[in-house]
């Protein structure tokens, strides 16, 4: 059975949630390359975003990724509050940046779980997935929402963090903290596991550089770039970030990296809750927008987020351009995939993170 | 002739009260934003376990009764979704997810866009919300079935 | 003619292996679900699940082979019931002659190359490659599981099953004479009936539903009711080549006491599949060949040189 | 983390390797930018990524701005500590772009982007088919102005 077939996986399959369209080469079980095709998710985002206020805007960018909403508004309330020329209070900064952690930790857990269902294993899917809720219950008491939480506005932010708030997120991060010890073992331990992930498409830390990858995957083959710590958003300058790195660039480093990263963000969440300054939580913002251009980078779950706003004195934003995490890891998927079985497409998949509603917009 | 006519309807019954209660259910996003997805895979946790209500999640179109779509149908992805909607064996039912899988919601006006699920393949049940609940999907899936016990 | 029927159709036939597999298809599951704090299916899941497989329309793809894609599971189903007959269920089985052990193996592993064929015949890429890793691990566990389920024979000095539990009432389990060899003969049986840490043919994220992907309605109802009766055969086979059977006084204590072990070996199954990731087909192929067979090998020799 | 890269020696190499005059403009903040010109574009970059190891190409931007409507605007941010980004003016009628590819693997995708999205047209790399945009789009360049798509 040597002869060359070509393996569609397609807008529809299991393992995707969201549509793409992969056509893997393989030989037998030997895989030797694939084809991608994108832009079933494009909604053209930045030419709706040319047409709406900014107030308006933040609803629809909300919605360019379900399991990253938080930080695509965050990144661009930061933008118009550059152009605008004003700061925000300190607390709300901290409050902001208490989401994108909790939203790491809730887009990581997501990951573990898709990870361990397509290598096999329903019961780890089903435990993390549970254990998750508990950040989806901490985001809906902070905002209501569990995946889009609206808690963003230019000024600041609309939702404050209330004195109980504080016991009932510090026990269930506490319960969260026992169980990512426990998910971290099983990894470790269960030689199934290993067997799958070890020694799995590799990638070198100079291909991670000629593709301008910056995130879990770029950490995990060793290249130590994090925008929290290297580029840092307001709140992220005062608080010390560690940021985890693994030598050796294959699935195993990457599953290594992303839970070590959920430990990193709950620590961060305890910091930031302690640190949390008193005062209110927005500041008022004029409706039009002196004429600027701003450049701002934040660290999305899956990377480097980039948004290039311009103003023309309007109250409509001339013209915003995102670029997500997402795209450079899927222009390397490819490489990764000349080297595998066709049983690991779902490990190599799970590894890269699909967000397609990031990458297409 | 009697006879053969209450048979056929005992027959029926039978039919319709196991089509009732083992909903095979297939997921396609035609282009939305996978908060609806994440909702959806969510139905399959400890805390909304679907298959209580004998509710699984099928890989393959031919295996299933339920097609459960969101995203406003982007232009590319309108005949993934026809070919799926071809594949299942009837009797078969769609909902559509999420408020842009019904009117386009916050993708409204974008070239690339249809704005709703019904403008490609004809829609049984709307489930709104932007993020839907996982307990407003229970709820749809509820109403289905009643649905189909009282005969469609 | 009247017992015939009897035997054939209710007893160890196709009505109490149905109810067998009934309740099967439902630990299985409730005990998956309960492992992953899930609540689980209802108990009369799978009888849903059949009549509504049967109440769907009947889609053919269009270059797929009509007849065969009809006969295969029939064919399947017809030798998954007669293997049923031969296995003697808590020490009564109607019909039972020398040799009839083999027999019984034979008509086992008639579906698994009846889902080859189906995997090959239908028209698609994810059934062509489920048939093709079906057929590719049938190779890696068959080999070790018929030198496991021999061992007893030769332990027995014989290759009727009723003479091995015969011998069993006299010296004992065959279990504790060799643990190897049901260790051994689960992992085979977790491999012919390609449940989770060997469902390589059907793994859902990778080949959607392997062979079967392009099956519907009936056809797919007779599927799931070969590879349920399968398991149920499967374990009863085990049961009584490793625990064997000393009867106790009346039926319904006999009875009890067989059931009792049969959700035992459930059990055991479910815990292998919540537990175990998937293996890769390459992987379970060097498992097999350079783990289990060279440890079956053993085990055998280790039988001979106790039962001489 | 590589050095922090600084200003001054971004402009030294920059103008290095360019005939017209150059400066350091601050006009989008958090940026330091240079506008170049079009054809000198890959050899400048080249000569950025061996001196002074700028290979982190973050985004490539590109739009036609109002009070500019016959000329298209297109602009390659770089990272490395901070944000460095090359401005390159083309003509609207024929935008023409050479390709980066053959030294930053990485800007396949954006110039593929931004190629389809302004209908620019990039040299020296193999036709490809659309990467965002459906099969079936006729309507040309989305994001061009309407009343100016020529």
């Amino acid at each position: 059975m040597k002869e060359k077939i070509t393996i569609p996986i397609g807008p529809q399959h299991p393992l995707l949630k969201e549509p793409i369209s992969l056509r893997i080469d393989a030989s037998g079980e030997e895989v030797l390359g694939g084809t991608l095709r994108l832009g079933y998710v494009h909604r053209g985002i930045e030419k709706l975003a040319e047409s709406r206020t900014y107030t308006q805007n933040i609803p629809l960018i909300e919605r360019i990724c379900g399991i990253c909403s938080h930080v695509h508004t965050t990144t661009f309330c930061y933008a118009v509050e550059a152009l605008l020329g004003i700061e925000i209070p300190p607390r709300a900064q901290y409050i902001r940046a208490l989401l994108c952690e909790l939203e790491r930790i809730h887009s990581h857990l997501l990951w573990l779980g898709v990870l361990a269902k397509h290598v096999g294993l329903e019961t780890v899917f089903m435990h993390s997935w549970h254990d998750r809720e508990l950040v989806l219950d901490i985001m809906e008491e902070l905002s209501g929402g569990r995946v889009s939480h609206g808690i963003n506005q230019i000024g600041g932010v609309r939702f404050d963090v209330d004195a109980e708030h504080h016991p009932m997120m510090a026990d269930k991060m506490q319960k969260l903290h026992e169980r990512i010890t426990q998910f971290m073992q099983i990894f470790e331990r269960e030689p199934s596991i290993k067997a799958r992930t070890h020694g799995v498409a590799p990638l070198s830390a100079d291909l991670i550089r000629q593709y301008g990858l910056a995130g879990p995957v770029a950490r995990a083959s060793g290249v130590d770039v994090d925008m929290r710590r290297d580029d840092p958003l307001p709140p992220y300058d005062r608080l010390d970030i560690s940021v985890i790195t693994h030598p050796d660039g294959d699935a195993w480093s990457r599953t290594y990296v992303r839970i070590y990263e959920i430990y990193e963000s709950l620590l961060l969440c305890e910091k930031i809750l302690q640190a949390i300054p008193e005062g209110n939580i927005s500041v008022r913002a004029r409706r039009k927008v002196p004429a600027g251009e701003v450049v701002v980078r934040s660290e999305a779950p899956r990377g480097e987020v980039v948004y290039y706003l311009r103003s023309n004195g309007t109250e409509y934003p001339a013209r915003l351009k995102i670029r997500t995490p997402t795209l450079p890891a899927l222009a390397i998927m490819p490489m990764q995939l000349a080297q595998i079985h066709v049983a690991d497409i779902p490990v190599v998949l799970a590894g890269v993170d699909l967000c397609i509603a990031c990458a297409d917009r | 002739m009697k006879g053969r006519t209450r048979l056929r309807q005992t027959i029926n019954s039978i039919y319709r009260w196991a089509q009732k209660n083992s909903l095979w259910v297939i997921h396609y996003n035609s282009g939305g934003c996978n908060g609806c997805d994440i909702e959806i895979l969510d139905l399959l946790t400890p805390r909304y376990d679907v298959e209580r209500l004998g509710i699984l999640a099928e890989g393959s179109p031919r295996h299933a009764d339920v097609l459960l779509c969101t995203g406003p149908v982007t232009r590319q992805s309108k005949e993934g979704l026809l070919q799926i909607y071809s594949q299942m064996p009837s009797p078969k039912w769609v909902v559509a997810v999420g408020s842009c899988s019904i009117t386009g919601g916050v993708f409204q006006g974008s070239p690339t866009v249809l704005g709703g699920i019904d403008k490609v393949v004809p829609v049984d049940l709307y489930v709104p919300g932007c993020a839907t609940r996982p307990e407003a999907i229970i709820a749809a899936f509820v109403q289905l079935q009643e649905r189909i016990a009282h005969g469609k | 003619m009247f017992e015939v029927l009897f035997y054939l159709l209710i007893f160890p036939g196709f009505l109490f292996l149905y109810l067998c597999s009934w309740l099967f298809e439902f630990l299985d599951r409730k005990l998956l679900a309960r492992f992953q704090r899930r609540i689980g299916p209802p108990w009369y899941q799978p009888l849903a699940d059949l009549i509504k497989l049967f109440s769907k329309e009947d889609l053919m793809p269009q270059g797929a082979n009509e007849v065969v894609a009809i006969a295969l599971p029939i064919v399947s189903l017809c030798a998954v019931l007669t293997a049923g007959i031969y296995v003697p269920v808590a020490g009564f089985s109607p019909e039972s002659f020398e040799g009839d052990l083999i027999i019984v193996l034979f008509l086992l592993s008639i579906p698994t190359l009846a889902y080859y064929l189906a995997g090959v015949t239908s028209v698609g890429i994810y059934s062509l490659l489920g048939g093709a890793r079906s057929l590719l691990q049938f190779f890696s566990y068959e080999v070790p599981l018929l030198i496991a389920l021999s061992g007893p024979a030769v332990l027995a000095g014989s290759w009727s099953i009723q003479e091995i539990i015969a011998r069993q009432s006299e010296t004992g389990a065959f279990l504790l004479f060799q643990p190897l060899g049901f260790l051994l003969a689960m992992i085979g049986l977790i491999g012919k009936l390609k449940r989770d840490p060997l469902d390589i043919p059907k793994a859902k994220s990778e080949v959607v539903a392997g062979s079967l992907t392009e099956f519907t309605g009936v056809k797919l109802g007779f599927w799931h009711l070969v590879m349920n009766i399968q398991a149920v055969v499967g374990i009863f086979l085990i049961i009584n080549l490793y625990i064997g059977w000393t009867s106790a006084g009346n039926p319904l204590l006999n009875i009890s006491i067989f059931l009792i072990q049969w959700l035992a070996m459930i059990l055991l199954l479910s815990t292998a599949s919540a537990v175990f990731a998937r293996l890769r087909i390459d992987q379970l192929a060097g498992l097999g060949w350079k783990i289990l067979v060279p440890l079956s090998l053993l085990q055998l020799t280790v039988v001979i040189l106790m039962g001489v | 983390m590589a050095n922090k890269l600084m200003p001054e020696d971004f402009l030294r190499c920059v103008s290095a390797h360019t005939q017209q005059p150059c400066e350091l403009t601050g006009h989008i903040i958090n940026e330091t930018a240079i506008t170049i010109a079009a054809d000198d574009l890959h050899d400048i970059v080249a000569a950025l990524m061996e001196e002074l190891n700028l290979t982190h190409l973050s985004a490539i931007t590109a739009q036609q701005r109002e009070d500019h409507p016959d000329e298209i605007q297109v602009m390659y941010h770089f990272w490395q500590g901070g944000g460095y980004t090359l401005i390159v003016w083309l003509p609207a009628a024929e935008p023409v772009l050479t390709s980066l590819m053959d030294i930053i693997i990485g800007a396949d995708f954006y110039e593929r982007e931004v190629a389809e999205m302004y209908g620019i047209t990039i040299t020296n790399r193999e036709e490809t088919p659309p990467l965002l945009l459906p099969d079936d789009w006729d309507e040309g360049p989305p994001m061009r102005r309407k009343e100016k798509s020529v």
